[in-house]
């Protein structure tokens, strides 16, 4: 099959979507001759023009909105939020507006649109530039939250996420843009709330997210050498979140360790972890859940620091290994 | 044909004679609410238009079907102005199924996105760039409507006020922006909150028009806004347009009203905007006292029975709770 | 000992203060004669004037900014934030500045401010006005978010925020604003980072957070009748969380249930009851934890619908009981 | 004394001198951090701000020492400008301990909080507000200082500008918004986002001074900057000034320029605003040829030994990871 970017994948997607469908247009900042901030919309300006690929003045809280009205009047905009980070300030036509107005409406009214930003560290752009806040939105009742890892995954669910008559978040992530896969050069659609088995193995299984998806592979790959068999889920969508693809894979493997990028401490991580130790999952577990994620500490400038911050492949090895020497006892 | 004041084209004498009809309904409904508040008998909170009917009835009265609003938290005069059934909308405050929202939203969110209300909003300011956005669909799909967007003197110190016009300025939406300038946001009074003399002339930051209108002259308002629909419809983008008026109430159900004197409410409420008109229509012979009365009367005879449709309509089952989330 | 309400202790925590350290000033929406939307500020502008009890226009980016940028050069802010739900629009101060501005600047500057704020369903007010996100702030290294559920932690909890050099998010819930406690006189301060346990027993331990603590307390009262002793813990501060109150009481009770009227999904039971699963408190588990939080529905108006959106006493029992019931059946 | 322009009283031939020096600092340290970013020496990513140094530097130079600024991501000109030492600005860039953030913030995020250095700001609109808070405090401890706030024209499209300079109108606090025109965002031109001539004039929305001077001239931009410092110190409130000027890089390390035309470069490159300064000085006879080429020589050396001290400075230990987040 034809390789292409994660990068292309996310504009062949759109590109096709907006050849079937005159509904579907962009709109965001510096997403027509500039491309975008990461070049993912280069070329589009061009072939479908101002009018269905929109510069905006920079008001991210505009942008948001008027996505929103647009949806609920018949359009199905994709707005491109130049980076996560500034979510911050569309939060309130995002959780308040687009999460609610279908509910508060008495089921009146939908809001078909697709928010696609950028999100993560590595890039050195330091704490305001490199944030993964989708716990957030994982919080809000009426949205949906995807995070595709793989260019084959971002074609399927953005087509997904475009198809969708709801507000749907999709995260992508920065030094993914650039990774390469097998991706169909026709359209298809991969089902929100479908998660993936990226690695079959039978010890312990890793969920992990986005960019921590290849880590885990990489870490699974080492961990084997060592005859330790690891099973890497990717959930892709956090919402809907596919629990039961996870409670099969723990209930092969007995273990359970939960990988993101994003900071540990009111992660989405603790919402895998525990839906999973609520489940009958639960008895199988032969150690406790282990989540692994970023340090609670803005993401810093200087490169060392900025890896330090983030999970890391030996950070999963070692979380996968106290996971293998810790036996569930029990004093009951 | 009314000859001491000029209309619109659009505007018939009997359109006048439904608005005045209208403006009861909006006072009735509202007075009934704020007694059922004072009661006890509605839950929540809700924000009464008692004494600005004129602005909402007059400026939607300009409107074609086919146009839009948004709307605010001091919502009802606008739904009842573009439309709305008051049963439906007293059920909605009951909040029982056979309301607007099947009882979820409430006051606050009270909305008939098919007719073209896009919903009161509890976010102030919230609602700004929802309407920028149904402009985009109207010039995008070239549906030939334009959206009239409220919101109060207090909204336009939010940063959505100003992203969003800036937007609407620049792609030339059919959108009028309509500031009901009721000199006070819950309490904040406009004099202290702003530093000028009209928000209409926050228009000079988008290079659009501006214009103030005097709120309780539902005629001021239609010609104001009529003017300002002409222009969005042909494609020269938004206005914004600043109706002066009051509230008489308080600015939800608990308020002292420390924030303002007696008298200032006194003057304002020999301004009664349903009494203007009602002198307009009977000087230029087109109501009698009889007939103006009967409207009166007929409009308060419609509150009441929808008092009755919401009482009488069921309240959701709690199995309904989950179901309107998604689509 | 005196008993004031939870609303009175809120003022007077602020009074008291400002009478001490002429620093501290409040701004926010109709804190002035009106008294602020729930009368918390009520009678202060009377006292102090209105250059200390600033009424703000309705723009709650400016507010938090104007707050941050008052603390980093000097002044004590307390921000009154009308209600939670706006946090939406103050978020890119509170997030990428306030919570950040002394990391990025390598340990310079300061932002010692309090966002005090009302948050919770019950009043109606329907599903822009009723959420509780304090999630969203747990998630955010620098901040730190305080959480209390009676008038007496009320108190001593405003004074250390007040007296924290750092950006506090201090939840006030709604319907707690009535309810009366003991209440010294005099300044106290309660430790940012101490949990409280409000009831000891020994079968089950519930960490409740807010209101919940208080239905948990009603469930507790209720259970004891069916001769189930339970522990409830208030956490009171979610950042810092004091895990060892929470693991101490865990390894006397062996089963653990956490309750918070948030939505579930997401939340922040997630973080706390994987925190103890990774803790040396697992091992003394008989029973998985259970989380109770709120569905995963914006909130309604109706009021039926809106008490069943939100954990209720009956549903803390049951999770007690499902929690009595199930044992930890290892296959190992 | 300078015969052929009006100078702010304060300004005297040594400073200009300064000023004249200053500009060809900010201009080297820009132009090899280019140089750097291009050859993969610097992580991370950076605006530079040549062909904007008068801006910076004029705005500055009429501050006093307890006068406050607020910064951008095109920060390194007021850096620079308001008296940060090259070394540590150097350092930050290249991530060292010895850097304004100890290597934690970077080129977005240099701040030097107790010499009045409120920070740069990777959010646009972000310093805004925090201005107004600053001069909140100025105001309320009478502390008699001035906030200079820093943003761009595509800054003053978002919400956060509306929100504070209301705040600061109603409130007559002693900032000074000064919006440097550069002609685009990213890639949006001020044109296309903006449908107003000058962003000056968005001063009438709040009731204050708006001023348009000329970006490139850094007497026009002292003497208009130092008439609203003055307000501002007298407790007159805030002005807003707009420098127009004009960035000669792309916008960030890499941006192919696409939304521009070489000749639309070329003719601002002409208007050079520190040849314009250098000529004037030469011509009022304060400096010679060979004096002033002297100043710009001692320019590039402070800056290439910064570079060495930034090379021969430590880099953190990941120890220092967790420092410095709570105070
Ligand atoms: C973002 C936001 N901030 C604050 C509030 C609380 N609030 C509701 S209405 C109101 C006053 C609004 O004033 P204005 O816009 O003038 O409208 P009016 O109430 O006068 O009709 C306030 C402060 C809110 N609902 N949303
Ligand atoms: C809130 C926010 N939106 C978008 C960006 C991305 N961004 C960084 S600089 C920039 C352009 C800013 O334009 P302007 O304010 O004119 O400043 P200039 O870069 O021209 O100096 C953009 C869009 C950002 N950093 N923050
Ligand atoms: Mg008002
Ligand atoms: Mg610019």
């Amino acid at each position: 099959m034809r390789e292409i970017t994660y990068l292309e994948a996310v504009r062949e997607a759109m590109s096709q979507e907006m050849r079937e469908n005159k509904d579907v247009f962009i709109l965001g900042e510096d997403i027509g001759v500039y491309g975008g901030a990461f070049g993912v919309t280069r070329g589009m300006i061009e072939e479908f023009g101002p009018e269905r690929v929109r510069n905006t003045p920079i008001s991210e809280s505009a942008i948001a909105g008027t996505a929103i009205g647009a949806a609920l009047t018949g359009m199905r905009p994709i707005l491109e939020l130049q980076f996560s980070d500034f979510i911050t300030i569309s939060m309130d036509q995002i959780v308040n507006q687009a999460a609610k107005l279908r509910y508060m409406y008495g089921g009146k009214g939908k809001v078909p649109m697709v928010l696609r930003t950028p999100a993560g560290s590595g890039t050195g752009a330091a704490a305001q530039h490199s944030q993964s806040l989708e716990a957030w939105m994982t919080h809000i009742p009426g949205l949906k939250v995807v995070q595709p890892s793989t260019a084959y995954d971002v074609k399927g669910l953005l087509k997904a996420a475009m198809d969708d008559d709801n507000p749907v978040i999709f995260y992508e992530h920065k030094l993914l843009y650039k990774t390469k896969g097998d991706v169909p050069e026709e359209q298809y659609s991969i089902p929100l709330g479908k998660a993936d088995i990226k690695r079959e193995g039978t010890d312990v299984t890793i969920v992990a997210t986005a960019i921590m998806v290849h880590k885990a592979l990489e870490a699974a790959a080492e961990l084997d050498k060592e005859g330790i068999s690891i099973e890497v889920v990717d959930p892709r969508t956090l919402v809907p979140l596919d629990t039961d693809t996870i409670v099969e894979s723990v209930k092969k493997t007995s273990r359970l360790v939960v990988v993101h990028e994003a900071v540990k401490r009111g992660g989405y991580g603790g919402e895998i972890a525990s839906a999973i130790a609520e489940s009958d999952a639960f008895d199988y577990l032969d150690a406790p859940i282990k989540r692994v994620g970023g340090k609670a500490v803005p993401i810093p400038y200087n490169p060392e620091l900025e890896k330090a911050a983030v999970p890391q492949v030996p950070d999963i090895i070692e979380a996968v290994k106290e996971t293998l020497n810790k036996r569930i006892t029990t004093h009951a | 044909m009314i000859k001491t004041v000029k209309l619109p084209p659009q505007i018939t004498e009997e359109k006048l004679v439904d608005l005045y009809k209208d403006m009861w309904l909006i006072r009735y409904f509202d007075e009934k609410v704020d007694e059922f508040f004072a009661k006890g008998m509605i839950h929540g909170t809700t924000h009464l238009c008692v004494g600005q009917e004129a602005s909402a009835s007059g400026a939607c009265a300009v409107l074609e079907n086919k146009d839009k609003i948004t709307s605010t938290h001091r919502g009802h005069g606008h739904c009842i102005a573009k439309g709305a059934e008051v049963n439906k909308m007293m059920a909605e405050l009951f909040g029982r199924t056979t309301g607007y929202c099947k009882g979820k939203g409430g006051s606050m969110h009270i909305a008939d996105v098919d007719k073209g209300n896009l919903g009161a909003n509890g976010i102030v300011g919230g609602g700004i760039p929802l309407a920028v956005g149904a402009g985009l669909t109207s010039k995008m799909k070239e549906e030939g409507y334009v959206v009239l967007c409220f919101f109060g003197d207090g909204a336009s110190n939010e940063g959505s006020f100003h992203e969003a016009i800036n937007l609407a300025s620049i792609w030339d939406l059919p959108v009028v922006f309509i500031c009901e300038n009721n000199q006070y946001g819950m309490s904040g009074s406009v004099k202290e909150m702003v530093n000028i003399e009209n928000i209409a002339d926050r228009a000079a930051a988008y290079g659009i028009p501006g214009k103030v209108v005097d709120g309780n002259d539902i005629i001021d308002v239609m010609n104001g806004v009529n003017e300002a629909v002409e222009r969005a419809r042909n494609g020269q983008g938004p206005t914004i347009i600043e109706a002066k008026t009051y509230r008489w109430k308080g600015h939800s159900k608990s308020d002292a009203k420390k924030y303002r004197t007696r008298e200032e409410e006194k003057e304002w409420r020999e301004k009664d905007p349903i009494a203007r008109l009602r002198k307009l229509l009977i000087d230029e012979g087109i109501l009698t006292e009889e007939k103006a009365d009967q409207l009166k009367q007929e409009a308060k005879h419609e509150i009441e029975s929808s008092i009755e449709f919401a009482k009488n309509s069921p309240e959701p089952s709690v199995d309904e709770l989950m179901e309107d989330i998604y689509a």
